[in-house]
Formats: structure tokens, C-alpha cells, sequence
């Protein structure tokens, strides 16, 4: 591809601002500059879809009423293990206002094995809602009883329950269960280890680096089953008329359901629509299709009518997703000045019956150590599936790693911020530490349990770091049309995060027009496909693209507009919506009537997503740089009662340039409430005697309202890379990693004792004050 | 983490997973995976960790010569 | 675990108990539709199942099992809508009205989503039956205010972005609304007070704050 | 939820003679067509019925029953609250909260201000326990009148620390922990035109004495109103829940408790706890400490240490007992 040389902003506005030279392709559009010099992209715009939002007016997946409509429901398993011996729809299917019954089978006609309590096994579809309930609750199973177990440390014993046990035969590499492609033998439910991360394998030797350090410290880490609770649970409406396919989704993949949709049953991407308008959260668990997104698409066919299938509370809870717990040991070496010699980790946890319990990233990248091996395992139990969850393994991990360096800094008897400023190699949180300390007052803090009388105060900080990803897979389409509409489109979806409005701040900023003359239409795979809002992704795939369309389109205009005064387009320029000729004033027209004027109806344009600038190529998805963040917590503890509050969190992040400040903030205090929760008060009960989850609800489940929420002072961070047309990335997950344990190393801070397991509830502050 | 060539590695069509870094593997996608234990697996055809044949979802396991396997396109 | 099959299988599908073990329980007949005056009985289909309708009227004492046809007063309008005695509110008004701003989230009176005012109270619609609710005031998220002339609070939850993905907005703002017509200056902490039942899991609750203070102003 | 029929009563005469069964009499059973039963708040019916744990064929109406909804006071009879009172409207009564403060607080700490605005005084103190395994359709345990109690080896850390041996689910009303300390009575009107008076502790029953239901109500018996004695000069008292968050929440551990004072000598005390047995319990331990004494901190701290004398906490909720010697041994200074 032809490129061109364009000088970028580099560094953070303040402290290291500078310009870089990047090759960029030569579609693509100018350098802006940093966000003061903007209009529109920086700024704290209003949401586009408030307006829906605070009326009621915004219809989610869950309130669509399509003409006939069906409503459905599964029926699921109440036994942790068994096979089916028979399943009898018939009393279901009789039931009056009934139309269909389908039962959960394989192409082949296999029934599925029960693996857990909630798994779905079959589902009605119904002329209302309480019939359809009433109806599933007449399926009848005969089940043949296995043992289980969802315990993760009872799963590891040589004699626990088999999750997984049923033969994988005629492997083309001899394998049976247990036996992987590689060679690689799992242990019953343990399946690992898996010694690798994001960055590559382990390196050095640890042996060498422990026989360098000064000090050890060494523990076991605990964190809990957390699970997601989008208040929009999962499902979808199916209308599948013949040849074409709609369903709306609560999603944060359009484009992942409507392929998953379209390879389930075997047919054209073409007939397959994905809406998704307005999701009500997500978090990470809502990018497949799911089990209901095909059960509803088959009741819509045998019925002929479009399905409502969205999930009560409880299923949600026991069938779609969660932080997978974990069980993490560290030994880590340092040196008397400091540097670390050797990190020794090795995590168990458990993702139910599915895979993707790791916690290694965070030990092995935040600072440099030049010794470094894990061995993370996944630990198969009776549960259902976890899901990604913000920051998958990075919130687990940092829980137990930024402790142990709490813990080092302490042995070393150094201040946190202190010991941080000499291992840390970031720049940017070498800021965030700067100002996030003086804004939180750090200065305040004293030593561990020094406060006298029962009501104790700490402070602590914690540090992360996630990388700063996009997918090329990311395409935006610009419109331009007489009339004055102007319009931006792809299948992004926006679960709340303000996608929508960044968007159209992008394309307003690059047309030079008010933001309120952009549409932004979104969530429908009738658009080009956009990226998934997971991993913190979205921001920085799919805004290039739209200001590189916007480019494209304003290019094609202001040739058009160019004839018309008898301009060089070049000389052409658009402000505050009005095209002049640089060179001459007089030589103007109105954005508006511009566009009245095209020669024909509309300017389409669109731009994909290119590698990043400097010839960064995408390999993975992999953008370089990192989004750093630096938390504090302040907290009380009640040591008679046990009792954790917190009172202030200062969260200093990074995400690039932001594109729109007031959401930015809006997502860090998103993450640092779930992180806070995490840290203090939920967590999933699991009866081992039954295979239940006991709290199924919200009641019992706890997550926090309004008298938990602490004060929220957030710093946000410009960091130039000049990696893009808009060099901006999300926020999403980096809010949400440091917070559990900034909360953790101030509950020390307070009380003097560590607490090594999440969440830190009444019991265990008292435990470890020794008062039970 | 490395890239995996999905014909060498024989992954089945329907097998799925999410990546820590958002981006949905299979279908469309390139794998990058075998290393990265924080990705989620499932099938598209059962929609769950538990293949059709009732077995672990696994890219390990969810190749060539297994009952359910369905080769790419 | 070890499980003991047959106690399992009991514990999961043994559910009835021996009738009658408790004293006192009085086996007076009941007739069903005793008292039951069909005024008006219309001979409506409904998608459901086709059954005739029981109209019911202010005073009527028996209704159901099926569908009857009641009025609602809904901001400010009379409803007629065919209901069951299961019904509840919040179904009548997303399902059976189309007023789908209402939002169930926990169906079980924990957070709040669903809150509407009855004769002017904020109550959970997801535990209230449609048909107890007949010659009562409703107020919805619908009725606070319209797109060209917003309620102030709704105005600072725009102003102040007090929705991420606005799942529990209606809720928030049904409480919020509420509670600043009774307590026109409040500070932080009684709005964190008032506002503790309503859950959110965006953690957008530090805007809902603002936006309920800052609303209190121009109240 | 199950189909069922309507019928809104219009009289306690009219209602009793309509139903023929309580929530607990139908717990667990298929829906049946000839069960009828009452519905005030519904609140905690409601739940039920959509775990499927209640399936009545006939749900009677109470709440529009007249005169079932006032507060009256004097100086004699004390205090009598109609049994459809919400508890948004006892909160928001001045004269609780100057007479009887421990009460207002426990109503203000019950549910969120959108449950209070529906949930009934007679519905609070007839409400079942939230146990989970109570709660779980498939669980039949021990309070469901079967089976044995999950909670003993299961997951108990909310569940009770005392007399829980046959049964370790806990009352879930806080309301009728403040209640039982003021020696509130329930009245409740039978079926032969008759009322009879039962004092709180009587009113709950153990499930030792009756494994499914948890009050003494007959299924042709109703709450009309609860009496509560005018408090005596000097009486102050006070009320602490401790939930897992501040934020509405149930009580993993209340108290209550209510002092006539002489200047600063207690002449009488009434502690009571809830969420620590499977009905509120008076501590006649901690009342011993305090009776007679001038109230300071170490007496405080004494009683609440009185309090736990005899605790049984089981594998998950030890933890329960510090912070009970804890919230008695500061309500009791809270109250003075």
C-alpha cells in the first residue's frame, strides 16, 4: 500500500509531549491534534441514546413485541450429573397455548449429559410467558444419577468425579479422554498446564534468580466465582421467515451471532440479521449465540412465528457465565535494591465445565523480571460455563501479585508509591502515580494497623496494565446525503459503553460539523461488520475506520464543492459546518447546502481498519503500548464486626485519547464499583451436597447498591502513540483490575494482617484478627 | 501466544472461542490460541463446553478423527 | 461427592407431603365463583385460549382463573386490557400495554427496575398483581415526562450521563423522581438512602447522585 | 406462577370464610384447585409463588379490608397498628419514633422503600424464612417439612447459631425482632367471630415444635393487628441490623434492645436477637446483666458477651457471634 509521512503527537500533554513520524497509508487522513485543540472529539457529548434511555423509550431485546409472537422457555436439568435415560414432552406439548417443543439433541439424535445444575435440556414456546413456564414444568426426565463435584479443590483429588467422562474414541492420535493432540496427558479434572501468556513463555531460571534475591516472599492467593449479572439477561428474538432470519440480540457480538447463527444451521450469513439496538450489559459474557440464540431460531421455525427467549435471573446466573475463581501461588525474589529476581507462579481455578481459568498475564508482564516461569490449570467441576469476564485472569492475578509487591516494598521498608516508582518502567504510571497520589493524599497514610480504637482507617494502592488491542476485522461506512443527513453505520454495538456517541463524535469532528447532525446507526449485520465490545477492543478498531470513511467522504465532497467555487480542493476546508477556501473567504458555502448540491443523492464511502501506523502489523490484534492505571483505596474497618467500607477510590488511567472524557469516567467508575464488589461482597454459594447455586438471585447474591458506593475521583490520562487516525483505545477492562486489590492492601493497611482471599467478608477480617 | 494455522491444527468448524482481547476465533478467524488459557471455548453446535458427543470442548480434543469433528470449509 | 442416589431423587422429585398435618385447617367447600356476578360477560377472544371474557368491575369479588378484562389507569389514561389474576403489573404494562420502559431485572421485588408509582408510591409492579391494582393511580417511566418536555431529572440524568446501558434507568428515575417530591433539598447521603434498593451493575451510581442532586435544584 | 382465582374480601368475616389453608399448609404441593389462601403485601407470597413453592387454587384479598389499616395510641392500651399498616407508613409515624425507636428503625431497615410501600405489618411477621434451601423448590428440607436441614453440613454462613439443631434457617422479619423486645402482643381474629392475643413469642414457633410452619396462625385464623404496651417513663431503646452491605439487605445478625432507665440504672431490659435462631429469641442472659445495673461500657460489653452464652455456630457462621456481642453491646449503649 502507498504511504505517506505524517508527524503525529507522541507522549503525555504535561510531561513528555512530543511528535512522531509515522508512514501511514495515504487514504488516510491528516494527524489531529491533542484533544484541546478539538471540537468535538474529547468532549463530554451527551449520549446519543440518553434521550431513549431516560423516557423508557429504548426498546432492548428483552421488551420486543413482534406481531404473533412467541414466547419460550427452557427446561433445565435439576442434577448436577447424569445421563438421560428419557425425556416425555408430551404432557407440554398438550398443554393448551402451546405451539412447539424442542428438545436439546445432536444432529444425530443424541441427548446431551447433564453436567451441571441449570444446563438446558429442552424448551416450549408458548402463547404467553406464565403458560410457557407452566408448560416446561410438565417435561418429565428419567435421569440415571452420576456423582459429581464442584468443589475445585475436591475436583483435583485423584478420586473425584470425572466432569468430563465420557470416551473421546477413534482419536486420530490413539487418544482417549485425558489424552490431548500434543501428547500431553490431563490428571482426571485437572487439564494443563498451560505455561505461556499473551507475551510468551517463561524465561530465564528461576533457580538462579531465588538464589540472587534478598527476600522472598511466598503465598497462596484465593478468589472467588463471580458472576456477571448484566441486567438485560441473555437471549434473543427470533423471526425466521423463509430465507431470512432475524434476531434480536442481547449482544455484544452482532456479527459473532449472526455467523454463529448462520453456521449452526447450515446456512448464507446473507439470510442471517443481527439487531441489537440497545443491550442491557454485558461485561463479557454476551458474545455467542448461546444455546437459546438456535433454540429460538428452531421454535421459530416449527412454529412460523417470531420466539421471545430471553433468561430469568436465575438462569442467567447458573447457565451464562462468571469469573472463574482461582486458586494462585507466588513466590517471588527480589533484590535489597528492589529489583525483582525471580517470579515462581502456578494458579488453579475453575471455569465449570469449560476452560479459560488462567491468571498469568499480570505476573509476568507489569514490571520487568528477568526470571519468570507459570503453570496455569484449568480445573473441570459440575458447573456451568464461565465467561470472560473484564479482564479475564487479569483481575485474579493482580489480586494475589500486587500484594506480594505490596508486601516486598514493605519488607524492604519502603513506601508502595515509592517502591512502584523503582520497578515500574511505565511512563504513564509514573504519572497516574504522581497524580494519583497527591489528589488522594497519600501522604496520610500510616503505618499498617497504627490507627488505636476499634474503627480502623487504611489506604493502599495497586497498579495494572492491560494491552491495547483492536481487530482489523473492523469496517465503518459513511453516507453523505442531500438533505443534510449524515450518517455513519456499522454492526458495533454499543451494550453502554458509548460506542454510538464516540462515533459520532469522530465523524462530526472530521466533517467539521455539529455532532448533532450525525446519525449513528449501529447493532444491525446489515451494516459492515464491526468489531465485539469485549477486550476492550471497540474504541480503537472501529473509530479509525469511521474517521477514515468521514475522510473519505469529505475528500469526495469538497472535489464536488471545488467545481462549484472554482477552488483547489486542497484550499477547501470545513468549520463549524461551513466549506471556505482558505485562500479566499469569499469562496463559501454551508456544509448543508453543500450536500444539497451533490451530483448525485448520496457520497457512500467506508474504510477498514488498517494495521497500526509505523508499520505495526497487527499480528494478533495486538496494538503496541499498554493502557496503565494506578487506584487507590481508602477504607475503614469495624474490627469488632469485621466490616470492610470503602470510602474514596482514586483511579488513575490511561486509554490513548479519549474520545469522549464524560464516558471514559462513566466506565472507570463502572469498574471500580465490580471491582470494589469483587473485592468485598460477592460471591457465588455452591451446595456441595446438591450441586445448586444457592444464590441465584439478587437478594442473596450480593452486589452493591447505592450505600456501598464510595466517592470516585478518576484521572484520565491523554498518552499519544500515534498509532492510528484517531490513536484512541478502550477503557473498558483496564478500569476494572487494580481495584480489588488497592482495596485488599488497604484493608492491611488498616488492620495490620493480610488477607489473602477475596472477598474479604466479615469472617474472614475477624479470622484474621483472631476473633473466631 | 502464536498463530495456529487452523488446516494444520484441524480445529472442527464448530468449534469457538473468545480471546481475553475480545475477538471471536473460529468461523471467520484465525486461531491464536493453544497458549492462552484465559480464552473460553465452546461449540457451536451443542452452544456449550460439552461437545455433541458429550465430550470436553478443547482444542486439544476438538480435531480431526473425533465422532463429532466436522471439517472446515 | 458422593451422592446417595435414592435420597437425591427424593429430595428432587418427592415434593408432596402428607395432607392435612397441620391442626385447624378448615375443609369448608368452597365453590368456586361463589358470590361471582358476570356482569357484562363478553364473548372476547383472546390469543391466549380463546376463552369467554369476565368483565370485571369496581367491587367485583370473584375473578379468574382466566382472563378477565379490567381497566388500569395509566398516566393518567384508562386502560382496558384482558388480564389474568396471575398478571402482574409489570407484565400488564410491558406485555398487555406495550409500555416496555418498565423493566424486570430480578422479578423479585431486589432491585428495583421495575418501580412505578401506585396512587403516587414508588412500588415494585414485578409483586403487584394487575387486578389489585384496579381504581389506582399508575405512574410509569412513560408518564414522568415526554421527549419535548423532560421531567428536570430526567433531564440532569442526560445532563450528568447517569445511564451506561440504561437497563436500570427508568427504575432510578421512578425513585429519584419520588423521593425529590417529598424531600426538595436534599444531601448526598439521603439520596444514597433513597435510592438503596435500586440496583445498577454498570456502576453508573455515582452519576445517578449527581444527576438527583443537581435535578432537586430546578425541581 | 400458577393459574389462580381472585376474590377480594371485604370483611375479616368475609375472608375467614373463604379460606381454608395458609402459605405453609400448601408449601411444596402441586397447585390445587380447592386451596385458598390470604394475600395482603404479598411480598414474600409473591416470591413463593414464583419459586413454585405455593400453589394456591384461590388467593383471598385482605388489603381492602376496612379498619385493618390504622395506628392507634393511648397512654393505657398502648399502641395497636392494624395489621394491613404498611411499613413505609410505620416508618414514617412520629409517635414510633419518639416512643418506640428501636421498632421505627427496624421498619426503616426492612426491604427497600419500594417493598415498604407494600409490604404489611401482618405480612412481615408471617413471612417465611429466606434460608436458601427453604427457597429451593428442590430442596425438601427440613422447614418444608421433610428431609433433613441442608444448612447443618451445607452452606450456612447466614444461617442461625442458636437452637438450630433440628433446623438452621433463620426468621427473616427484623420488624418483629423490635416487636418482641416492646412485649408486643398479635391479634388475631378466628373464624368463630372470636379474637384471641398471643404475646411474639408465642406467636413464632420453632421448628422443633412444628417443622413447616413458622408462626401458630391456624389456616382459619388472621392477623388483624399487633398491640403494643405504652412504654413505661424512661424507657429508650434502640435497634442495630448488620446486613452483608448497608444497602437494603436481610439481617445476618439484629438486635434490639429496650431499657426502662432511672436516670442511669436499668430497672428492666429486654434484648431480643434475630437472624440468630429460627425465631426472634429474647436473651434473658444479656437482660440478667443489665437489670438492676447502672449502664456503662463494661456492662454493655458484659451483656453482649451474655448474649452468645450457649452459641452453636455451625461450620460457615461463627463469625456471626463477635459481631452479635458486638451490635448488643452498642445498641445497648446507642439506647441510653
Amino acid at each position: 500500500m502507498d504511504t505517506k509521512k505524517i508527524k503525529l503527537p507522541y507522549g503525555i500533554p504535561g510531561h513528555n509531549l512530543g511528535e512522531i513520524e509515522r508512514d501511514i497509508p495515504v487514504t488516510e487522513p491528516p494527524a489531529w491534534p491533542i484533544n484541546e485543540k478539538l471540537k468535538v472529539v474529547g468532549k463530554p457529548v451527551k449520549r446519543y441514546d440518553a434521550l431513549a434511555k431516560v423516557t423508557g423509550k429504548a426498546k432492548f431485546t428483552a421488551d420486543m413485541q413482534l406481531s404473533g409472537m412467541l414466547y419460550a422457555k427452557f427446561f433445565r436439568s435439576n442434577t448436577p450429573k447424569a445421563k438421560i435415560k428419557s425425556i416425555n414432552t408430551n404432557k407440554a406439548k398438550d398443554f393448551p397455548g402451546v405451539y412447539a417443543v424442542e428438545v436439546m439433541k445432536s444432529d444425530e439424535g443424541e441427548l446431551p449429559e447433564v453436567k451441571f445444575v441449570g444446563q438446558p435440556l429442552a424448551a416450549v414456546a408458548a402463547s404467553s410467558l406464565a403458560i410457557a413456564e407452566e408448560a416446561a414444568k410438565l417435561i418429565e426426565v428419567e435421569y440415571d444419577y452420576e456423582d459429581f463435584v464442584v468443589d475445585v479443590e475436591e475436583a483435583q483429588r485423584s478420586e473425584a468425579p470425572i466432569v468430563h467422562a465420557v470416551a473421546i474414541s477413534a482419536q486420530t492420535d490413539g487418544g482417549d479422554v485425558g489424552v490431548t493432540h500434543d501428547g500431553s496427558q490431563t490428571n482426571g479434572n485437572i487439564v494443563g498446564p498451560s505455561t505461556g501468556s499473551f507475551f510468551g513463555g517463561p524465561r530465564g531460571s528461576l533457580d538462579e534468580g531465588f538464589k540472587e534475591a534478598d527476600i522472598i516472599v511466598e503465598r497462596v492467593y484465593r478468589t472467588q466465582v463471580h458472576t456477571h449479572v448484566p441486567l438485560e439477561t441473555h437471549g434473543v428474538v427470533v423471526d425466521w421467515k423463509p430465507g431470512n432470519m432475524t434476531v434480536y440480540a442481547s449482544t455484544q457480538s452482532t456479527a459473532g451471532v449472526r455467523n454463529e447463527m448462520a453456521e449452526y444451521f447450515g446456512i448464507s450469513k446473507s439470510e442471517v440479521r443481527v439487531i441489537s439496538e440497545f443491550t442491557g450489559g454485558g461485561f463479557g459474557a454476551k458474545h455467542s449465540a448461546g444455546v437459546f440464540g438456535p433454540m429460538a431460531a428452531k421454535l421459530s421455525k416449527a412454529t412460523g412465528r417470531p420466539v421471545w427467549l430471553m433468561l430469568d435471573r436465575k438462569e442467567e446466573h447458573m447457565a451464562e457465565g462468571y469469573r472463574p475463581n482461582s486458586i494462585h501461588y507466588l513466590k517471588i525474589g527480589a533484590k535489597k535494591n528492589g529489583n525483582l529476581t525471580a517470579i515462581q507462579q502456578r494458579s488453579h481455578g475453575t471455569a465449570g465445565i469449560a476452560l479459560g481459568a488462567g491468571v498469568g498475564r499480570i505476573a509476568q508482564v507489569l514490571y520487568e523480571c528477568p526470571n519468570f516461569s507459570t503453570e496455569q490449570y484449568d480445573v473441570y467441576t459440575n458447573a456451568g460455563p464461565g465467561a470472560a469476564w473484564r479482564a479475564p485472569g487479569n483481575a485474579q492475578g493482580a489480586f494475589g501479585f500486587e500484594q506480594a509487591i505490596d508486601e516486598i516494598a514493605e519488607k524492604l521498608g519502603m513506601d508502595p508509591v515509592s517502591y512502584r516508582d523503582i520497578i515500574d518502567k511505565s511512563e504513564i504510571r509514573k504519572v497516574e502515580r504522581q497524580q494519583g497520589a497527591e489528589k488522594f493524599g497519600w501522604s496520610r497514610r500510616k503505618a499498617a494497623g497504627s490507627d488505636s480504637g476499634a474503627i480502623k482507617k487504611g489506604f493502599g494502592m495497586a497498579q495494572s496494565t492491560w494491552p491495547r488491542f483492536v481487530t482489523l476485522d473492523s469496517t465503518a461506512e459513511v453516507r453523505l446525503m442531500q438533505g443534510g443527513a449524515v450518517e455513519i453505520r456499522s454492526s458495533v454495538q454499543d451494550m453502554g459503553t458509548g460506542t454510538k456517541t464516540i462515533l459520532g463524535q469522530v465523524v462530526a469532528e472530521e466533517l467539521g460539523i455539529p455532532v448533532d447532525y450525525v446519525t449513528v446507526l449501529i447493532g444491525d449485520t446489515y451494516f459492515p461488520a464491526g468489531p465485539a465490545s469485549g477486550g476492550s477492543v471497540a474504541t480503537g478498531s472501529i473509530t479509525p475506520p469511521a474517521r477514515n470513511a468521514a475522510y473519505k467522504a469529505k475528500l469526495e465532497l469538497l472535489e464536488q464543492v471545488a467545481k462549484k467555487l472554482k477552488s483547489d480542493p486542497a484550499n477547501l476546508t470545513i468549520e463549524d459546518a461551513k466549506i471556505f477556501d482558505k485562500t479566499d473567504g469569499s469562496k463559501a458555502i454551508s456544509f448543508k447546502d453543500a450536500l444539497q448540491g451533490m451530483r448525485t443523492s448520496q457520497i457512500i464511502t467506508n474504510a477498514s481498519r488498517s494495521d497500526d501506523y509505523g508499520g505495526f502489523k497487527q499480528e494478533w490484534g495486538l496494538a503496541y503500548g499498554d493502557l496503565g492505571s494506578v487506584q487507590f483505596a481508602e477504607v475503614t474497618v469495624d474490627t469488632e464486626t469485621g466490616f470492610v467500607k470503602v470510602d474514596k477510590i482514586v483511579a488513575a488511567h490511561s486509554c490513548g485519547r479519549p474520545l469522549n472524557i464524560a464516558h471514559v469516567k462513566s466506565q472507570i467508575n463502572g469498574g471500580v464499583i465490580q471491582g470494589l464488589s469483587f473485592a468485598l461482597y460477592e460471591y457465588r454459594v455452591m451446595d456441595k451436597q446438591t450441586g445448586f447455586m444457592m444464590n441465584a438471585n439478587v437478594d442473596q447474591y450480593k452486589l452493591p447498591y447505592s450505600m456501598e458506593i464510595p466517592e470516585i475521583e478518576s484521572i484520565v490520562i491523554e498518552d499519544y502513540s500515534g498509532t492510528s487516525s484517531t490513536d484512541a483505545y478502550g477503557i473498558g477492562e483496564p478500569a476494572n483490575i487494580a481495584t480489588a486489590v488497592a482495596i485488599a492492601n488497604a484493608v492491611y493497611n488498616a488492620i495490620g494482617v493480610r488477607i489473602y482471599e477475596i472477598p474479604i467478608t466479615p469472617d474472614k477480617v475477624l479470622k484474621a484478627l483472631n476473633k473466631i | 501466544m502464536k498463530k495456529v494455522n487452523p488446516i494444520d491444527a484441524k480445529f472442527c468448524r464448530f468449534l469457538k472461542a473468545k480471546n481475553p482481547f475480545g475477538t471471536l476465533e473460529g468461523g471467520d478467524n484465525d486461531w491464536y490460541v493453544l497458549e492462552d488459557s484465559n480464552t473460553i471455548y465452546w461449540c457451536v453446535k451443542s452452544n456449550g463446553a460439552g461437545g455433541p458427543d458429550n465430550g470436553p470442548v478443547d482444542p486439544r480434543l476438538c480435531i480431526s478423527g473425533r465422532r463429532c469433528y466436522k471439517q472446515r470449509d | 461427592m458422593k451422592i446417595d442416589k435414592d435420597r437425591l431423587k427424593s429430595n428432587l422429585e418427592g415434593e408432596n407431603q402428607p395432607e392435612g398435618s397441620k391442626k385447624g385447617i378448615s375443609r369448608r367447600g368452597f365453590l368456586r365463583g361463589a358470590g361471582l356476578t358476570t356482569v357484562g360477560t363478553v364473548a372476547l377472544q383472546t390469543g391466549v385460549l380463546g376463552n369467554s371474557l369476565q368483565e370485571a368491575s369496581l367491587g367485583e369479588q370473584s375473578l379468574g382463573p382466566d382472563a378477565v378484562l379490567i381497566k388500569l389507569k395509566v398516566n393518567g389514561r384508562l386502560r382496558s386490557l384482558a388480564v389474568e389474576p396471575r398478571t402482574t403489573l409489570a407484565a400488564a404494562l410491558r406485555d398487555h400495554l406495550q409500555l416496555t420502559g418498565t423493566k424486570i431485572v430480578c422479578d423479585r421485588g431486589a432491585c428495583s427496575a421495575c418501580t412505578v408509582w401506585l396512587d403516587g408510591k414508588p412500588v415494585n409492579s414485578c409483586l403487584t398483581l394487575a387486578v389489585e391494582v384496579v381504581g389506582q393511580e399508575i405512574t410509569t417511566i412513560e408518564g414522568i415526562g415526554t421527549e419535548e418536555n423532560l421531567h428536570p431529572v430526567q433531564q440532569a440524568f442526560i445532563d450528568h450521563d447517569a445511564s451506561q446501558c440504561g437497563f436500570c434507568t427508568p427504575g432510578m428515575i421512578m425513585t429519584a423522581t419520588h423521593f425529590l417530591q417529598n424531600h426538595p433539598n436534599p444531601n448526598l447521603d439521603e439520596v444514597k438512602v433513597a435510592l438503596r434498593g435500586n440496583l445498577c451493575r454498570c456502576g453508573t451510581q455515582p452519576n445517578v447522585f449527581k444527576a438527583t442532586l443537581a435535578a432537586a435544584k430546578k425541581m | 406462577m400458577n393459574k389462580f382465582s381472585w376474590y377480594e374480601a371485604k370483611s375479616v368475616e368475609d375472608a375467614l370464610d373463604k379460606v381454608n389453608a395458609t402459605a405453609s399448609d400448601i408449601l411444596g404441593k402441586r397447585p390445587n384447585e380447592s386451596s385458598v389462601i390470604f394475600k395482603a403485601g404479598g411480598i414474600d407470597l409473591m416470591d413463593l409463588m414464583k419459586e413454585g413453592l405455593v400453589n394456591p387454587g384461590t388467593i383471598v384479598n385482605i388489603k381492602k379490608i376496612p379498619d385493618l389499616d390504622k395506628i392507634e395510641f393511648d397512654e393505657k392500651n398502648g399502641l395497636r397498628i392494624g395489621a394491613n399498616v404498611n411499613l413505609a407508613t410505620l416508618e414514617g409515624n412520629s409517635l414510633i419514633k419518639d416512643k418506640y425507636l428501636a421498632l421505627h428503625l427496624a421498619v426503616g431497615h426492612a426491604g427497600t422503600p419500594q417493598l415498604r410501600n407494600s409490604a404489611t405489618l401482618g405480612g412481615n411477621l408471617a413471612q417465611r424464612t429466606r434460608c436458601w434451601y427453604f427457597r429451593s423448590l428442590e430442596h425438601q428440607c427440613f422447614r418444608k417439612g421433610s428431609g433433613t436441614c441442608f444448612a447443618q453440613k451445607g452452606e450456612n454462613e447466614f444461617h442461625a447459631i442458636m437452637k438450630n439443631e433440628t433446623c438452621a434457617s433463620v426468621h427473616s422479619s427484623s420488624v418483629s425482632t423490635a416487636l418482641m423486645a416492646f412485649n408486643a402482643s398479635v391479634e388475631i381474629a378466628t373464624s368463630d367471630g372470636k379474637k384471641r392475643k398471643v404475646r411474639m413469642e408465642e406467636f413464632f414457633v420453632h421448628p422443633e415444635v412444628d417443622s413447616r410452619s413458622e408462626n401458630i396462625l391456624n389456616s382459619n385464623e388472621l392477623i388483624t393487628a399487633v398491640v403494643i404496651p405504652a412504654p413505661k417513663a424512661g424507657t429508650k431503646s434502640y435497634y442495630i441490623k448488620q446486613g452483608a452491605r448497608e444497602s437494603h439487605d436481610w439481617a445476618m445478625a439484629d438486635v434490639a434492645v429496650v431499657m426502662e432507665m432511672s436516670g442511669s440504672n436499668c430497672s428492666k431490659a429486654e434484648v431480643v436477637l434475630g437472624a440468630a435462631a429460627p425465631i426472634p429469641i429474647r436473651s434473658k442472659e444479656a437482660n440478667g446483666v443489665l437489670t438492676g445495673k447502672s449502664i456503662n461500657e463494661t456492662v454493655a460489653i458484659a451483656a453482649g458477651e451474655a448474649s452468645m452464652k450457649g452459641a452453636t455456630p455451625l461450620s460457615g457462621n461463627a463469625y456471626k457471634v463477635p459481631i452479635f456481642k458486638t451490635i448488643v453491646k452498642r445498641a445497648i449503649l446507642k439506647s441510653v
